[in-house]
């Protein structure tokens, strides 16, 4: 049995939504159970995956979220506002990265591990949305420690930090470090 | 070196030194630290005229690239007594876990800058409520008064300007040496009969220390002390070879 | 017939769109025929017209633009005024002040005094009425520049801009966040 109007209510939550919506949020919005509510988005999801369909419903950062599908891009960045799809840099990703992975982080164990001061950096992330401030580590000299955002989260299309990829499946190759070690080893 | 590579200067020492050594490609297995080190003085030239700071960053790890160049080309003199000794070998262990350790956080970057490639082919609807629904949108500024704008004004242009000002102190960088490293691994991997791969994260406390195990791993398989094999499923599993005793001489030796 | 993916690539543009879309628009966009773009927009408008479905399809301003069904109203009102108790009025008051002694100003350079990503309430202070947008800065990358508006004058009972309260002196802000979004800009 279906429930229309309960569907449609979704629907319009989802639309006006700036943030990904959990199920207990729809659940209290919508004076519905929690089985409903799963029902009902399970439905909305199945009918957007046809292909007249120019938007998706997509589990990130905790909850929904409607998005237009990737394929359109073409024509939507006509008209989006910042016409200019900008990339963050190498280092800015690789920044991003030492955060994600090491979070919560200080800029000064940021600068440590990359061997240089990362202020801007680590600025330019922030204000892009990517990371924010977390609070204070504890003791004395407490610095002002820094984590990835939910907006980091939905850029990634990642539902949550655990979904980040595993990276100790990106350690080098032992023939690389082997052939580094060589190379820095006093034996000529 | 003949190639050139565009390089971000916002990019720290170890990272240019890596990209220095990727650049090298195919030549990776066979590097000249003499074009290393000449090549790696010519980005300082770049990034001295741009900020001191940035250059004095720069110039540590070219001093251990140094000292590493001399030690080959003058193998047998060595004018360091026991304790710069060590602690020129902590150095260059050190250098190399970074170097291991940038290399992983660039290949996973590439990872997260195609993922929000893909993340910025899909768009979201920014209008929210839009101007047609803001009467259901309740307004957080209805009690405000001109003077706690002046207020708010002055707090947000006064938390900006300190920061950029202060001075960060560089913390310091785990000072065990692959040779510690090793040392803590054979004695764990003596205590239990059944090793795999995944002691190298059991032991680490950080991602630096990931990498410093895992090039004791490296360096006791070298040695001859532990058998690695990897099953069907993909684990790797870790065997000592030979007795304490046995093992702990050959340390020695 | 029908065309699916074109079907979508309006669905699309009409759901990130901020303004009303006009036929003239889609046929640019979207590469397609006047009578084709016709054809998708009716077959759009006629699906959402099911119960399960929570928009509309309105013809406005002579152009089209979907809106959420106004049965929904009261749900709709919960998450707003959900979303907006939580963190917003500090940050609201922050951004407006800035927007207030620095128009005109772009959202960047709110972003990159705040230190933060600003867009969010940005909006809201514009849907509120507070700010407007006011034109397009100069040059190659220009960016939306946003001021304060008569009924924020209102609101705050002043006759003019330049009674807005004085600042007390303090370190040069506008030169250092420029120089700071200078550096920040070439990196990214």
């Amino acid at each position: 049995m279906t429930n229309a109007p309960l569907r449609g209510a979704i629907e319009a939550l989802l639309f006006v939504s700036t943030d990904p919506i959990t199920i207990d949020d729809l659940v209290t919005y919508l004076d519905a159970s929690k089985d409903e509510v799963e029902v009902e988005l399970d439905e909305i999801s199945k009918s957007l995956t046809s292909q007249e369909r120019g938007i998706e419903l997509l589990k990130i950062a905790g909850g929904f979220r409607l998005y237009t599908k990737a394929e359109y891009e073409p024509y939507l960045r006509r008209l989006a506002e910042d016409a200019s799809n900008s990339r963050l840099s190498g280092a800015a990703l690789e920044t991003l990265a030492i955060v994600a992975y090491q979070q919560p982080i200080s800029r000064s164990r940021v600068a440590t591990i990359r061997g240089v001061n990362s202020d801007a950096v680590m600025r330019l992330l922030s204000v892009k949305g990517y990371i924010a401030p977390l609070g204070k580590e504890r003791g004395p000299n407490s610095a002002q420690l820094f984590g990835t955002t939910k907006y980091f989260l939905e850029v990634m299309g990642l539902n949550s930090l655990e979904d980040l990829p595993r990276l100790i499946e990106f350690a080098p190759p032992i023939e690389m470090a082997e052939a580094l070690e060589n190379t820095l080893r006093d034996e000529a | 070196m003949s190639y050139t590579v565009k390089l971000d200067l916002y990019e720290g020492p170890i990272g240019v030194l890596l990209t220095l050594i990727q650049g090298a490609d195919i030549d990776i297995y066979q590097l000249s630290i003499t074009d290393l080190v000449n090549d790696f003085m010519a980005e300082i030239e770049l990034r001295k005229r741009l900020d001191l700071e940035v250059a004095t960053e720069f110039l540590l790890v070219a001093a251990t690239l140094i000292e590493i160049k001399c030690r080959k080309l003058f193998p047998s003199t060595s004018l360091l007594d026991d304790d710069e000794e060590l602690a020129f070998f902590e150095e260059r262990d050190l250098l190399l876990a970074r170097l291991l350790e940038a290399k992983t956080y660039r290949d996973v970057s590439n990872v997260f800058g195609t993922l929000i490639d893909l993340g910025q082919a899909r768009f979201r609807r920014e209008v929210g409520f839009g101007s047609e629904l803001s009467h259901l949108v309740p307004d957080p500024l209805s009690n405000v008064r001109a003077n706690d704008l002046a207020l708010a004004y002055e707090r947000a242009m006064r938390a900006t300007t300190p920061e950029s000002l202060s001075i960060h102190h560089v913390t310091p960088l785990p000072r065990m040496s692959v040779l510690e490293a090793r040392e803590i691994l054979l004695d764990r991997l003596l205590k239990s009969n059944n090793n795999s791969f995944e002691v190298v994260n059991t032991l680490a406390t950080s991602k630096i220390e990931v990498v410093l195990y895992f090039l004791g791993l490296l360096e006791l398989y070298k040695l001859g002390m532990i058998d690695a094999v990897q099953s069907e499923s993909g684990t790797i599993s870790i065997e000592v070879k030979g007795d304490l005793d046995q093992l702990s001489q050959a340390i020695e030796r």
